[in-house]
């Protein structure tokens, strides 16, 4: 049925969430593995989606089929922009891309760092945080888009090129990084973009329908994130075990995932830094606006939004003692 | 062809097939093995054995895991058989009947053909958002785009078995008093029935090849689901494992609908 | 039956792209006239009565049926040249169809009693190719006679018989049209046949065809036996005429 | 259909159908700026307005921008394009040749039915990755996709067609004298030609509405890249544009295919 | 020409599922005859036909062609009971196609020779749907002509065909078998026709076929008018004889 279309869920005696997720590993994978939400929330019902794009869960935003989702702060710029202009709100931060997303350029490919991609064959997957942090290393390094080649490739058909020698160097996530690097060299990873102030995230958004309707559901929902946080950071094989059957992954090649990216403390997430309080909202707004500048510079975007109206889309209501 | 040997050879023909079947299997399967084992890397070419082993993995509950996903093989497959079951029937039913408009209704057809023509050159990846937001993400746009992958073999092939229809049989109906439809329906209709199966089973076949990109959307359960998130992790043997469930229930549904034909075409080759 | 003209054709014309095949021809047939038409192969035998079933329209002059221009199926039954048996019915499926058209219901009697009349048992079953030439066109005359039109136009329907089978249809058809008063055209090769059936025998030139000889056949229609008809001398005259208006000269043109 | 008007009356009703086709245009017209205008969301449903403005700025250069993603709609268009015809005539070479050896050789057909069935049911985005191994990211595995979408609806058509030869004629030619394979030529070729050309037709459909799949590797430019690329960025204007691109260019080859088909079978409905 | 038999049929049965159509039947054909049967609409003559061109195998007995069992378009070429024409091909491209496999040069003048003979003109860049009934037939003949098979086999060719035409093909058939040689097994209804081209009658009781009358044709194969052929005794005689076997009391059975 296509129920979902017609808005359902967002009234307040309509006690479903449908929510959306995706198969990069972080502390949501615990929460639908462990079932905290359902356990926190035992008379709502509740819809685990996959899915495996931004985009995707951006379209199903705008056909009104999900309350909350688990994405790329990339496509969250884009959603918050025109044209698109979807009505949701950033709620959490997932974690932080750090050494799980890198630029690698192949051994005898004779690249040893950014500036040296002039003229080589980079891929990527396009609209991708990984896309991104490209073009954010390329800016860094003063390459410009056009002196290179950029190929839109999904992972694990860069791995395939790769392989056959077909790319030079390539920007992409685990597991696909995992393999490339056994014969590639690092050339930046989203941990040093994230410190030199181009941080890619993992976002949970909100569906302000959602929001306004459920408050308490949105509350339970962070709790859990934040549990699941906790468990990441003093249990990391217990959380890798359960991220691995969510990902058809053994529990240790799970944990070795888990171990280079970066999960905040969910004390942290309300700090001015990221999502910052209710009275002063945290500077992963200018983030998310300066994403969206990058985008309108490539013309995917009609327009960059204001400031003032990213702020609103972070939802920080009870920031920060709900996550205490 | 024509001059083949009559029916009473059926029994020694039957095994001679069988036979020449399990040979080429047996000569594919060495093929297999021997790639496998030159190319020795399992995310390019995974070995007969990985496939073997990931099959009784994705079809048990292992370790507190259910298959694959949470889902075992026989589930994935059998909601993705469900909906290209359901999108193909759809799609034939609506093809036939558009079809048999066109091929019959001059002024339908002018105006038709080339909306249909239009639409039967999208793909589906094109426009699939569309129907999420649309349709949601659900069930209904997965129907709706193996049905509208389904309809345009079935609706360009009945039209034009239709448009050539033979002149003499319909006049011969019309002498005998048919009324228009009746001579669609008794000369028409049968006359196109042979390319109308050939339609369908370009249909089906269609449909099935388009379950990934029907499923790129909440697809699990599912097989093409299933793929595609074993594609994301590499994983070449749940793919391998995948395809050859997608093949082999395609062949299961191509041979019922030649079992069918079959029965229902015993004129072919004397009209 | 009303006394009207069943068929009239007047100053009738009809070409196939430049190549006219028949005409110009002015004709009246009574209603109950058992008309026979005999003419050279190519004569446009076969279009005049598809001019008449409404198959074709002339491209000169006017058809007219019971006082209308002919429609495909409708107060006209029609053998063609070619048996056209639909080979996805069986033999008795076909005749089955024609029952169906003709808003009668199917019976396996009734269409083992078409069968028979027309010296076939035990084909109902069969599928249409596994039947005999001469077995397919009597299906198709069986197939025609199921639907009980005023108006029966017959190409050639004996053309693969045997002489008995022949006779014997030609003898049922004989009478069963006199009886009903039913009105045929009837096409054939055979002068004998010609002479034997029609109340009326018509001659046509080769192409394109024009009426060469419009003869009356002065024999009475019914209580009479075959045998004793063909002995009479009205018999072997008409015979004479028709088949002197045949080989006339000039029809090999 | 048979009882057709003879082809004196060409004129008036080739006159008659392009009158119907453009009211139907108009009429499609007002229902898309209707449909835009009562949903007035642009990601939904663009309007006719916001595509045409699309069609310009993809079409030129502006602010030192070429087209989109560096190329001119055309560009795009024309690579695809390449892709496609190139695609589809490799799939329709082979398919025809192996049609007409299934259906004709027995044993062929017999041996490999059940692999065309097998592999004409996997679904092209589930093995495009191994494609990518064997044949690197450029042209070469979107022309191998291209095909593999392309043959089997003309290799089904074929062998179907070539099966239900017209066992009559077949033996008219070998009464004359002719081999196996002149019979193969000159009757059952020839009577199988209308529905091979609806398998062609079919088939060309079917590559057009894979040039997204096919173009989800280094698919820029290509206006499948296009379309997919603008996709994420939901610039919905951009999507429909790209449809019409080849939807319309789909209707065009599909066109000259039925000139062509019409000229090929002037015995169509006499058989 | 060898003197062996062109063909020997012995104890040949044929049956179609559990229908037997025809036999079981001995019969020697000497190279150089023209053998005509006659029997009963489906008493399997066709069938017979088939079976000595190699497209049917017999269920019992041997077939022998020229010595060996017959395979098709070897040695015998064969004009089905319908034209069998293909539509893909204009008319003269139906007889371009014979003259190819017979390994001849398709030229303009050859086509139109062929057509000519069988008296057609004018029609040669025709469709094959173009043409009438017994043209087409006649088409179907001229291609058949067009291979020089040391073997005829026809199925009812004349049937289709006016009185004028027919005598005029019959009498170049008499005549050109004769001169070379060739052997012929023709089928007809006609009696006259049996008569007055067969060197041989044989007439089939109906089915399954069975020799019910075997009759040499004493009458001389060349230099003789065919009017004063028609005239002789011997002619009137075997017509009775033939005609007294085909009306034989069973035929009916
Ligand atoms: N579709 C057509 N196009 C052109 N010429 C045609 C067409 N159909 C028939 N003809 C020609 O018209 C003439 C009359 O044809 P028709 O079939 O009426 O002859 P017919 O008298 O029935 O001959 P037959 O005794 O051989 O059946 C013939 O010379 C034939 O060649
Ligand atoms: N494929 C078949 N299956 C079953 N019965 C058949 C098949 N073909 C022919 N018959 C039957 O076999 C018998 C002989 O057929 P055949 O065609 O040889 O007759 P024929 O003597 O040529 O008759 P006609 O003079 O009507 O052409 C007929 O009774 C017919 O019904
Ligand atoms: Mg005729
Ligand atoms: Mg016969």
């Amino acid at each position: 049925g296509n129920g979902a279309a017609s808005g359902g869920g967002s009234s307040a005696s309509d006690k479903s969430i449908r929510i959306a997720y995706q198969a990069f590993p972080s502390g949501d994978l615990v929460v639908k593995n462990q079932g905290l939400l359902e356990k926190a929330l035992p008379d709502y019902k509740i819809t685990w989606t996959k899915f495996d794009s931004g985009a995707s869960i951006n379209t199903a935003f705008v056909a009104k089929s999900l309350d909350i989702a688990a994405i790329g702060s990339s496509p969250v710029a884009r959603g918050l922009s025109a044209p698109l202009n979807i009505p949701y709100q950033v709620a959490f931060v997932l974690d932080v891309a750090g050494d799980n997303e890198a630029l690698v350029a192949r051994n005898g490919s004779g690249v040893t760092d950014v500036a040296g991609l002039k003229g080589k064959k980079v891929a990527t997957p396009f609209a991708s945080t990984a896309h991104y942090s490209l073009l954010a290393a390329l800016d860094k390094a003063g390459v410009k888009e056009s002196e290179l080649t950029i190929v839109d490739l999904e992972p694990q058909d860069i791995q395939a090129a790769w392989t056959r020698g077909d790319l030079d160097a390539a920007y992409t996530w685990l597991p696909s990084l995992a393999a490339l690097k056994k014969d590639g060299k690092v050339l930046i990873s989203s941990r040093e973009l994230a410190t030199a102030g181009k941080p890619t995230l993992d976002l949970g958004v909100v569906s302000t329908a959602f929001a306004t309707a459920h408050p308490e559901a949105v509350d339970a929902w962070r709790k859990a994130e934040a549990q699941a946080l906790d468990l990441i950071a003093s249990d990391p094989a217990g959380a890798a075990k359960s991220i691995g059957a969510e990902l058809n992954l053994s529990p240790a090649e799970a944990q070795d995932q888990l171990s280079q990216g970066v999960f905040l403390k969910p004390a942290d997430i309300s700090s001015p830094e990221w999502l910052g309080t209710e009275g002063s909202v945290g500077k992963l707004a200018d983030n998310l606006v300066s994403a969206a500048d990058f985008l309108k510079k490539q013309q995917k975007i009609d327009a960059v939004p204001a400031l003032a109206d990213v702020q609103k889309a972070i939802y920080v209501k009870g920031l920060p003692g709900v996550l205490g | 062809m024509a001059v083949a040997p009559s029916a009473t050879l059926a029994s020694p023909r039957r095994k001679r097939r069988i036979l020449l079947r399990l040979v080429a299997l047996v000569v594919l399967y060495g093929l297999w093995e021997i790639a496998a084992r030159t190319t020795r890397n399992p995310t390019f070419i995974p070995s007969p054995g990985a496939v073997w082993h990931q099959l009784i993995v994705t079809s048990t509950v292992h370790g507190g895991i259910r298959g694959y996903s949470g889902h075992l093989l026989i589930e994935h497959l059998g909601v993705s058989l469900r909906r290209i079951l359901i999108g193909s029937a759809i799609g034939v039913a609506g093809g036939l009947v558009l079809g048999l408009i066109m091929g019959t209704v001059t002024w339908f057809r002018v105006v038709t053909e080339p909306v249909v023509t239009f639409v039967r050159a999208l793909p589906p990846l094109a426009y699939f958002s569309l129907f999420i937001i649309w349709f949601g993400i659900d069930e209904t746009p997965k129907l709706w785009l193996l049905s509208i992958a389904a309809l345009p073999p079935v609706a360009v092939a009945t039209a034009a078995a239709v448009l050539g229809a033979p002149t003499g049989l319909v006049e011969a109906a019309r002498a005998l008093g048919a009324g228009k439809w009746q001579a669609v329906r008794d000369v028409v209709l049968p006359h196109a029935l042979p390319e109308i199966f050939t339609g369908v089973r370009i249909a089906v076949g269609v449909a099935y090849s388009s379950v990934v990109a029907a499923e790129t959307i909440n697809g699990v359960p599912g097989i093409g689901g299933m793929v595609r998130d074993a594609q994301r992790y590499s994983q070449t043997d749940v793919v391998v494992l995948g395809l050859f469930a997608i093949g082999l229930s395609g062949l299961l549904i191509d041979a019922l609908l030649q079992i069918a034909e079959k029965r229902l075409i015993p004129w072919r080759g004397r009209a | 039956m009303s006394s009207a003209d069943a068929v009239v054709l007047s100053g009738v014309e009809h070409s196939y792209g430049d190549v006219t095949a028949v005409g110009p021809i002015s004709l009246s047939v009574p209603s109950g006239e058992f008309l026979v038409l005999v003419g050279a192969s190519g004569c446009g035998k076969s279009t005049l009565l598809r001019l008449i079933a409404g198959f074709e329209q002339p491209t000169a002059g006017t058809v007219l049926a019971a006082g209308v221009p002919p429609v495909p199926g409708r107060g006209a039954g029609l053998v063609f040249q070619q048996p056209r048996l639909f080979p996805w019915r069986t033999v008795g499926g076909n005749i089955a169809m024609a029952l169906r058209y003709a808003g009668q219901t199917p019976t396996t009697a009734r269409i083992e009693a078409l069968l028979e009349r027309v010296g076939l048992q035990d084909v109902a079953k069969r599928r249409t190719w596994q039947i005999s030439g001469g077995q397919q066109q009597r299906v198709a005359i069986a197939r025609a006679l199921a639907v009980d039109n005023p108006l029966l136009l017959l190409d050639e329907p004996f053309a693969a018989l045997d002489a008995l089978t022949r006779e014997r249809l030609q003898e049922d058809l004989r009478r069963v049209s006199a009886e009903t008063g039913r009105t045929c055209v009837f096409v054939t090769h055979s002068v004998d046949e010609a002479v034997f059936l029609g109340s009326r025998v018509v001659v046509l030139t080769p192409r394109p065809g024009r009426i060469a000889l419009d003869l009356p056949i002065d024999l009475p229609r019914t209580g009479i036996d075959p045998e004793e008809l063909r002995g009479r001398p009205a018999f072997a005259a008409a015979r004479t005429q028709v088949g002197a208006a045949v080989r006339h000269p000039g029809v090999f043109a």
